[in-house]
């Protein structure tokens, strides 16, 4: 199962302190909270409703990874441009202020000792795997986890040097070629894990990213019995369980649980796609 | 400013308040998320997701999608059915020290007034509100919100059942709000609340499908503001002194004032929950602060003052 | 991008346009202000302020508010009267080179058919556009636009005395829009304009005033989109091949694309244009741009082709 | 009459070059056009359409009195803020790109040797009074203009030194009595009206600012005969006379002539105010 963190969320308002663009649409965002918060004891797979000052036009708040958390005061986003919303993010500059919740949801389960985490993360699905490297690399060893990182193209790997820094091993994959494998990521995955089954090595996998790959990754590890948990996206306006919007259809008792309290991280099995 | 002359605890009906301000239906679940977030003594009320005789679970995803100054839904009236929110829900909300409201809904007649009987056996609970705009309901919904003649015989089936008061929420997908909330008022309705989301659509180009599942959802926030205020004050000119519960849109202390100028005795705030939780405490401030500076010292002396405006001098061509 | 695969040029009805685009009714006025801001050769057509038998002087002020997203207006249909109209602004619109759509209006039976015959004495109209959705006139007005016995009357009758195609807009609120549009339509009409502005209200809390002086306005813009589109789609489902020129909120390329999937034949922009004149002219581009992007190769193609949601796989329960 | 400009007004593009406060919410916007424009032919009174990249929320544009053009591609405005728009402008930073339409409408009749005109400016009417004082010290000298200003309190008087520079004659009054004459405006232009006409003394009357004050120079002109030109306000959508929304009441043929198209600047004589 997932795990979930034992500190609860809270509202609270963060001024932006820096912006730094990361080239082709990607930047991050590191904020300063104006009271104590519990992002400090953040999971990584956890997320942070955010919304800046930003008139009615835009409603909701938009849901983002939390990428990182210095202390109970400082903690980041990973975004992308995709739509309104992460355009004003992009735009946004320092002492900017920003509605903050967090950190929401239920995270990765870390890793331990004996079994290896493979980081499998397509695009703007890197934030919780960078982050869950970079915990477990440092708690259990650099070994404890694998990063299997995807793109279209090589600008859309990032931040391959923290991985190097941390002794991380990188599978990388892009569409066109230009970096790593040509192809998808799972190319490089399926391969790794019929390995490990050869070698009798434990491994489970640890998924963020578009949904193409999250269900070629969820049949991968059904398929080979291998455990698997996926950080979902849906639509969110609240992001902690009352609006009922981010409905993921689940196998069980009821045909639906909530990406927002119940996830954004699920078991595999659980995942009721077809 | 010494606010501390405005007293904010204000009636609808037989109902007494210690704000004007309810949480929405559907925008609160059943309260237990918000109090991590905001202090729920601070409220008014709440009123509750829908609830129907049996469990529902509601409609595909996606369920929800933004719009200029909106959002649609399609939740699907999910809910928890009338036995576990007796069991599990009511009691929490009972313990909170403030109005606990009732949202309920059926199928057909039948499950109406099963679901208004069965929640009578509920302790402390204040209104029942009736919703009868189920847009994403197949069969025969459309007809409860939008005849006045079935609205009439619903809400009088539900009336004869009930102990609780039963404020009925009116869609504003009817062509004629006034015949709607007459009907419902010579049924037996303690009030009226209004109004409910308004149907709506949104397309994703690049899929060329629509933004939620059902196709069509329910629009709510700011956007609707200015069409939700209309139908609070027709009603209210009707229907002087007929209890309603505005609604739709309002997220600060501005919305609210006008809500009660055009004739509402009491608001619910709903979609500004979901992007600032504490948004209810924040926009009871801002009221208390506005009435005393305009001049109220308390909500119900603003009902329904909107002020005629002073005729043109006379066009002398 | 090479979009010049993309052939603009559509039709409504037997009418030719060069593009879906007509600049909306009472947000062009006749054209001639907007020849100093953009190049109106671009548009597809202009549908003028709507035109009544005699001149019209228009409401008191204040006659606008803004709102979320949307404005509301109180204009009171000032124009210039029908023979103004023929003598000293028709001849302007016919040497445009564009598609020109004459909106006009009556205070009852007998000035709606005055107006339709006499509007058939101009040369060059191509559309007359019948507005039956006067909420700004007090007699009878309302019955035009929501009952749809009432409005197959008037239209059959307007039909009668015109040689000119008769497009009638219809009124958002109506409770039953595809009613409306059926019943429109065997009284003769060639096709629907939808829709027309929704009545709402905003109150000046620091006067308790209304924010315009008739106290309810017709609210437009983005706003309101999502009700525009539903309607159009709602309509295009229940009459299909009907002509529908779908309007509400229309503010860029993607807006554009989503009307014509719901079923739409052309478009009207109104609102967008007052902060941009040249609105029309950037959201052509971005419609060619976008219809390029998505595969089609003319605005036809995309009409009505909404797809379906895959369904969701069944629930295992 | 008004006096209207013989250049039409176009759209355009602008960024912020400078947004300088001037306190008590007061700003001044400084624009560069990314192209040439009418601006540097404006008449006194003739304003601009501006809005900003605001997202649909704010809809329509505000209405602004071109405060100074130095040339065809530089212009600035005054504002004050006072909702939502205004707030959004007084937050403007450099390299902001606004939509512009200008320069609009008709603007003040220039000074002529002979006559003498009280420029009478309440609060935030004080722009195209102040472009007028300037233009016409210039051209026809100091003494053809005299400025009456008032406003609540001290802080409302602004850019008092340019007056001063120009040589120009200033007559100020405060609500507060902080500064100059305690009370209204009005109080030293009776008093100034009152002894021309003693003197046999030519003036006509410049009047821009809050309704109250607009309605009193109004009746003072009317009552003493005195030419009286008045910029008035009306809520405006489109600002060029297509929304027929900004109708002001006249006498004459027709009940409402347009402030956007037909003013501001409109005759005392033919504004139909009761
Ligand atoms: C739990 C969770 C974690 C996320 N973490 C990250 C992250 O670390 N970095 C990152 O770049 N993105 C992340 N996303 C996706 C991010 O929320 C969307 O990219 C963003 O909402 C798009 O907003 P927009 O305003 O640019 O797009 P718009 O198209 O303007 O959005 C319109 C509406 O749709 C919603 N929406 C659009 N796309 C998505 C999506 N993919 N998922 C959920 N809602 C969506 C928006 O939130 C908004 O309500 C995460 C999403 C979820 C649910
Ligand atoms: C011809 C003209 C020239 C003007 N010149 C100046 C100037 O030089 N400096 C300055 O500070 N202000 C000026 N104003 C007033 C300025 O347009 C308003 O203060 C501004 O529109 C208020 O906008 P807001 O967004 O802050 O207020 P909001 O209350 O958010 O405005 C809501 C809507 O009402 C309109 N509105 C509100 N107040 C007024 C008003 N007084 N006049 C017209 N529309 C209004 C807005 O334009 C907007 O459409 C002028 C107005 C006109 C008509
Ligand atoms: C996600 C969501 C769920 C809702 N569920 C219900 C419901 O179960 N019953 C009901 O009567 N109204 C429901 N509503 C309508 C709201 O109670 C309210 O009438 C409407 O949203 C307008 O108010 P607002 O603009 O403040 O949100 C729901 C609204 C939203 C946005
Ligand atoms: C100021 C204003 C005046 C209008 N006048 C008319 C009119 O005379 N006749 C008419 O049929 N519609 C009129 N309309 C409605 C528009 O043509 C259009 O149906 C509506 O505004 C929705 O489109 P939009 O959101 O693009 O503006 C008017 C709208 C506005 C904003
Ligand atoms: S986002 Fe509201 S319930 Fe999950
Ligand atoms: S502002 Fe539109 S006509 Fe004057």
């Amino acid at each position: 199962m997932a795990y979930e963190a034992g500190v609860s969320a809270t509202a609270f308002t963060a001024h932006v302190e820096r912006n730094r663009p990361l080239g082709a649409g990607y930047f991050v965002l590191e904020f300063a909270a104006t009271c104590e918060t519990g992002v400090a004891d953040v999971v990584p797979g956890q997320f942070a409703m955010v919304r800046g000052d930003w008139g009615r036009d835009l409603l909701n708040p938009r849901a983002f990874s939390v990428f990182e958390a210095a202390d109970s005061r400082h903690f980041s986003i990973l975004g992308k441009v995709f739509g309104r919303g992460t355009k004003r993010l992009a735009a946004a500059v320092p002492g900017e202020k920003m509605t903050i919740l967090a950190p929401l949801g239920v995270g990765f389960r870390p890793a331990r000792a004996g079994v290896t985490q493979l980081l499998v993360a397509g695009g703007v699905g890197l934030p919780p795997l960078h982050l869950q490297a970079k915990r477990n690399a440092a708690a259990v060893g650099p070994n404890a986890v694998e990063v299997f990182y995807g793109g279209r193209t090589r600008d859309d790997l990032l931040l391959l040097e923290d991985f190097e820094a941390w002794g991380v091993k990188t599978h990388l994959a892009t569409e066109d070629g230009s970096l790593g494998t040509r192809g998808y990521v799972t190319k490089p995955l399926v391969s790794r894990v019929r390995e490990a089954a050869q070698r009798g090595e434990s491994v489970e996998l640890l998924a963020c990213g578009p949904t193409g790959m999250l269900q070629a990754v969820r049949k991968l590890g059904l398929d080979h019995g291998v455990p698997t948990q996926l950080c979902l996206e849906e639509h969110m306006a609240c992001g902690f369980g009352v609006c009922l919007g981010c409905a993921v259809p689940v196998y069980g008792e009821k045909p639906y649980r909530y990406c927002c309290s119940d996830g954004p991280v699920f078991d595999a099995q659980e995942v009721r796609w077809s | 400013m010494n606010t501390s002359a405005v007293d904010l605890a204000t009636t609808f009906g037989p109902v007494g308040l210690s704000t004007p301000f309810i949480a929405a239906s559907g925008c609160f679940a059943y309260g237990e998320q918000f109090a991590a977030f905001t202090d729920l003594s601070l409220l008014g009320g709440i009123s509750t997701k829908g609830i129907s005789p049996l469990p529902r679970y509601g409609n595909p995803v996606p369920r929800i999608c933004e719009t200029a100054s909106g959002m649609l839904n399609s939740i699907g009236l999910e809910n928890v059915g009338l036995e576990v929110f007796l069991s599990e829900k009511l009691p929490f909300l009972r313990e909170q020290g403030l109005s606990v409201w009732v949202n309920f809904f059926g199928t057909d007649f039948e499950t109406y007034i099963e679901c208004a009987r069965g929640l009578n056996r509920g302790q402390g609970i204040d209104v029942l509100e009736m919703n009868i705009s189920c847009p994403n309901i197949k069969k025969g919904g459309i007809e409860f919100g939008t005849v006045p003649e079935v609205a009439h015989r619903l809400t009088k089936a539900c009336v004869e059942v009930s102990e609780i008061p039963i404020v009925v929420k009116l869609s504003p997908n009817a062509g004629d709000i006034v015949g709607m909330a007459q009907a419902v008022k010579e049924a037996g309705a303690m009030g009226v609340s209004l109004i409910n989301t308004i149907t709506g659509m949104a397309i994703d180009v690049h899929t060329q499908m629509p933004r939620i599942a059902t196709t069509y959802g329910g629009l709510s926030g700011p956007a609707i503001k200015p069409i939700a205020l209309r139908m609070v004050h027709q009603v209210a000119r009707a229907l002087p002194g007929f209890p309603i519960c505005g609604m739709g849109g309002i997220s600060n202390g501005e919305d609210a004032l006008e809500f009660l100028l055009a004739g509402a005795h009491c608001l619910q705030v709903g979609t500004a929950c979901f992007a600032e939780p504490g948004a209810i405490v924040r926009i009871t401030d801002e009221l208390r602060n506005l009435l005393h500076r305009v001049g109220f010292s308390t909500p119900s002396e603003a009902v329904g003052k909107l002020k005629t405006r002073p005729q043109e001098p006379a066009w002398s061509a």
